[in-house]
């Protein structure tokens, strides 16, 4: 599936494993919440176990039927979405897609998002302990949705509070995904860290909109929608740089990766894995070829690890 | 679910433009043409794109698949930019193809389907004739004007019966597709009704007025869908549409669908 | 010059003044600050009179030398910048550009940057009743330089305090330019419109970085730039949107405007103007190539005015 | 400031690769080739790009210009998706074309010139020496290897003295051009090194070698920058580079610089 193998002989000589807050993976490509379904979805088209993980669909703690259409348009260099969550909820998440991804030994990390503070905290609840959960990425930045999402992100009391909920509520290792939407997102990871938070992610999308201008009205059903792909890689790059210099808990990197030269540059920015999204809409095996270049790349530099790659000041 | 899809670099053997703007494109993909189903459709990326604008594939109806020589035909019309740039490609290039995607339609054993296509809508119907070999049925193709009516060649080799329509007459009957669909139901006993079953695509309108027509008269109705795509293959559920229990997505549940399932506002 | 020209007759049906703050502009399309240098650079090459205003490069009040290269590199429909506001200082503006200017009988906005409130309290006293100049606009957004600029422009409080100093200082119509780095441009723009804004011009450049990862440093000499193009275009639309739903002074949009369907967005989405920025720099003429194609899609849609564009709800 | 730029759409007259991705591109400028004196650039962007990524044009020496057919050459070397594009150019097609930019060579009147071309640094040059009729001067054009020295023949019929050298020794003298300037400036007396001044182009390291030759034999020295452009027209302040005082920018008071008035760190 991926285009170049490397042979076992030389891939030995790097250790691609990565911890994010207590939670080791084989490699540090994951693929990011929203744009690999359940894994299902995925599985007859790339080697999902091969992936550091995936990043399942958000799960609210009921079923959500999302936005009226049109939900996604093309920007340039980028994707405006407005899904706004649908998802199956998180009993049928729990009976039918967990079961399947435990059985194929996929690592799984579940996206939760919530309307209240109590609603994050139940479904932590409900996913402690569960075999086949291997940590939850706590969805504080979705612009797509009215309650909850973004409103608990874009404020550094309220991100807080939603981590110290939910790391109370369980023992799996909690990663807190932040909206770019801020003025000052170090702020916020700051006061999740200091919550509790085991590892961070970001970026998620950046609000846009789009009008169609010969009916005369917003091209999206809800007005406005995440932007993604990679024409926020520039943003999304500076904001992990950003954070990794101001947190000490890892980073995972999120934001119009597409290539494996992509995948280096947030390492070097100070990334501990990375989260493809967007460019597996585009081409579904770009996790694995960005998988095969980050190795031939770093046999080629003699890099050993990934941490190796980070720039120190 | 126990999908059997192919994310591949195909080899464009032909790509031909059969009327102004619009292309007859034949590759090679062998795999695909194994399991594509009429109906079905492809995500296609032009590698004349270097770069990230347009960003993501187009999705192009199966127009016929030869399990035998692994080759698979796609009919477009260059509407912007990804598809101008698969317009430009020559034979011996290649084309990003990720399918078969989606449910294709479905005919059951004993029914007389009836095939209507407007414009383009005729890309799936091809692909669904020559997959009926030796049944009885009827193809209603319907156009504004006679150069405009596409592929009547390979639809009569199918041996089915091919009825034209024109909107200004120039060839064949006189009107609209729906028109034609009317008389030759009202013409049909209750019994055959039963029997019969329409597969459709084209534009939203006609597709609405077929809908309209078959529940008046009680004929199984399959239309084929279109919505903007950005995966195409069920990942990023941005290809919802309304239905009667909540919204479909184009992509995964369709592009085919039973037409009394949606909601047709 | 512009591609198509409309003849007068037709052109007459349509009405293409638009009145910012009390400056009343023939037309609505500007040239953005930092893109179009002082008018002379472009002055062989478009016609300058011919559009809605120049917004020249930003000016300080002592010359600058601007930052180390390299200050620009180029990324998925954008562009990164760090040039740092390298300018000539505004004893200089005054007596060498502004003259020509006038002369050229080009309408002129005076982009101006301080450290301090009081250095824009001192440039727009400098400024105030200087022949020649239109209106200022007041940069408090730009990520370029350390002190000063978006220090300013992402708290409401000294937003509005910059406002109401350079306001007092002078009679100029005093266009506030924000920075789209914040969590809600709508709390600032209030700030700003309160403390007697004529009108505000958003968005400045969003806050990216890149990477060379071969040399394993940071692209640009700065570190961070700002990035502008297509890219971003989403998100200065949606802000756009926002702000003109929440203020009642007009709105010049601003931000990856590259064609006259770009600019007819900005006016649907509520803008009275519209700043050409990055488009010229990759093509010189793009402005007068957006302003023919405006007066072609107003006359062919039967549009008599800017105003008729605004989508209301 | 009377600047005399012209910004349009341009013929494509030939696109020949002259050396594997090596290129050489005429065009029909014809106002852009009464204007141009040698050293200035022009801004490019292929008519292929069909979107805005890549977004910029990119910058290429003027390599000839001929006032009377009004074409202009483009020498230049396919390094990415810039370049990519205008290689994939035919004849008959146009590329967006911005130009004359910059400050060209400055020859005075009583000076020897001798022009320094490394790879691809030859571009510039071509169009100097063929503005020097019957004058005395030499040219000195260094490569890696034979298949490597570029545009002999042409450089050849200018009737300056061509001095040829390969690191590998397979072509002309062995060594790098610096060697072959060394020994030339070496074997002149003092009065005759205030007549010679050197003219270069060539990447930076090479440029370095032979400021700091100049400076040690008081000769003048002009070079010709290069850096990342976004605007090459003096809009952006994009391009600057350390010079004696302050920032110079390559585009504006560049490409061409006199040595001494930059900052070689
Ligand atoms: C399942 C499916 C099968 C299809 N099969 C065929 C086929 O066999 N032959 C064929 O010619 N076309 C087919 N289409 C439509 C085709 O996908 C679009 O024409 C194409 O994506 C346009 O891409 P573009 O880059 O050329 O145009 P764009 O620049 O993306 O768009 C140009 C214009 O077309 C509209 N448009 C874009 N995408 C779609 C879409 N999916 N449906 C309707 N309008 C759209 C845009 O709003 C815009 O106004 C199919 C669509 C779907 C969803
Ligand atoms: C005034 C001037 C005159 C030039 N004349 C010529 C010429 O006559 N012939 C010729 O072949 N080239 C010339 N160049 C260099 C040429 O502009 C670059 O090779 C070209 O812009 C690369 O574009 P690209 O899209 O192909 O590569 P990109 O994808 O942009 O870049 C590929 C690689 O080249 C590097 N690069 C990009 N732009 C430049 C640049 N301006 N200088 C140095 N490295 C760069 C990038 O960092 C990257 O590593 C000139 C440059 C300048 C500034
Ligand atoms: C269609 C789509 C759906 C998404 N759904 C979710 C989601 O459910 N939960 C979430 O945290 N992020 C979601 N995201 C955000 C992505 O996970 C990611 O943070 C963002 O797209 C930026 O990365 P990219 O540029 O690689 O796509 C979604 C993104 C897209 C494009
Ligand atoms: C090279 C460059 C220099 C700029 N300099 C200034 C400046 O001096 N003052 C200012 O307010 N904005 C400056 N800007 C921001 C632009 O005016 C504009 O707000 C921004 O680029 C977004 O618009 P665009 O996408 O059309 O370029 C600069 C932008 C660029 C690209
Ligand atoms: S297009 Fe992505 S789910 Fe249908
Ligand atoms: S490249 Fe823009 S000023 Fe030189």
């Amino acid at each position: 599936m991926a285009e170049t193998k490397i042979d076992a002989a030389q891939r030995s000589k790097i250790n691609l494993k990565v911890d994010i807050g207590g939670l080791i993976l084989d490699n540090p490509i994951l693929l990011a919440s929203g744009t690999c379904g359940y894994g299902m979805e995925l599985a007859d088209l790339i080697d999902l176990k091969s992936m550091g993980a995936i990043v399942v669909k958000g799960i609210s703690l009921e079923p959500r039927q999302g936005n009226p259409p049109p939900r996604i348009h093309e920007t340039p260099c980028g994707l405006l979405n407005a899904i706004g969550l649908e998802n199956v909820g998180i009993e049928a998440f729990k009976t039918k897609q967990l079961p399947w991804l435990r059985e194929q030994g996929i690592r799984t990390i579940v996206n939760i998002l919530g309307n209240t503070i109590y609603e994050y905290e139940k479904m932590a609840q409900e996913l402690d302990g569960l075999a086949g959960v291997d940590a939850l990425e706590v969805n504080i930045s979705c612009p797509n949705v009215k309650e909850g999402g973004v409103a608990f992100g874009t404020n550094p009391q309220s991100a807080a509070q939603v981590t110290k909920v939910v790391k109370d509520a369980c023992s799996l290792p909690i990663i807190v995904k932040l909206s770019p939407n801020v003025t000052d997102i170090c702020e916020i990871a700051c006061a999740v860290e200091e919550a509790g938070a085991d590892a961070l992610s970001l970026i998620n999308t950046i609000l846009g909109m789009a009008i169609d201008i010969h009916r005369k009205k917003p091209v999206l059903g809800n007005v406005f929608g995440g932007l993604s792909g990679p024409a926020i890689r520039p943003v999304a790059l500076r904001m992990v740089w950003q954070v990794a210099r101001a947190v000490s808990i890892p980073v995972i990197g999120i934001g119009g990766i597409s290539t494996w030269k992509d995948a280096v540059e947030f390492f070097m920015a100070g990334a501990t894995a990375v989260q493809i999204g967007t460019a597996t809409l585009v081409d579904p095996s770009t996790s694995e070829k960005i998988l095969t270049g980050m190795v031939d790349f770093m046999l080629r530099n003699n890099y050993h690890s990934i941490g190796e790659l980070k720039i120190r000041e | 679910m126990t999908l059997q899809r192919f994310n591949l670099k195909a080899n464009i053997l032909e790509n031909i433009e059969i009327r102004p703007d619009i292309f007859l494109m034949k590759v090679s993909a062998h795999q695909i043409s194994q399991h594509a189903i009429p109906g079905q459709f492809c995500m296609l990326r032009s590698n004349l794109i270097d770069g990230y604008d347009p960003l993501l594939r187009r999705p192009l109806s199966i127009h016929r698949a030869c399990k035998k020589t692994g080759q698979l035909e796609f009919l477009y019309r260059v509407v912007g930019r990804g598809t101008k740039a698969l317009a430009k490609h020559k034979p011996g290039e290649k084309v990003d193809l990720l399918g078969p995607l989606g449910s294709g339609f479905h005919v059951k054993d004993h029914e007389i389907p009836i095939l209507v296509g407007g414009g383009l809508g005729v890309a799936p119907l091809l692909f669904l004739a020559e997959s009926l070999p030796g049944r009885k049925g009827v193809v209603i193709i319907g156009a504004v004007t006679k150069s405009q009516l596409l592929r009547l060649e390979p639809l009569r080799e199918t041996g089915l019966e091919i009825l034209l329509t024109t909107e200004d007459g120039s060839f064949g009957n006189k009107g609209l597709v729906t028109e034609v669909l009317d008389r030759l139901l009202t013409n049909l006993d209750n019994d055959a009704k039963r029997d019969v079953a329409i597969f459709s695509c084209g534009p939203m309108p006609m597709l609405r007025a077929i809908y309209h027509l078959c529940q008046d008269q009680g004929v199984r109705c399959q239309v084929s869908l279109e919505t903007v795509m950005a995966c195409g293959s069920g990942l990023c559920l941005g290809c919802a549409l309304p239905a009667r229990d909540g919204y479909v997505h184009v992509c995964k549940e369709g592009p085919c669908f039973e037409a009394d399932q949606l909601e047709w506002e």
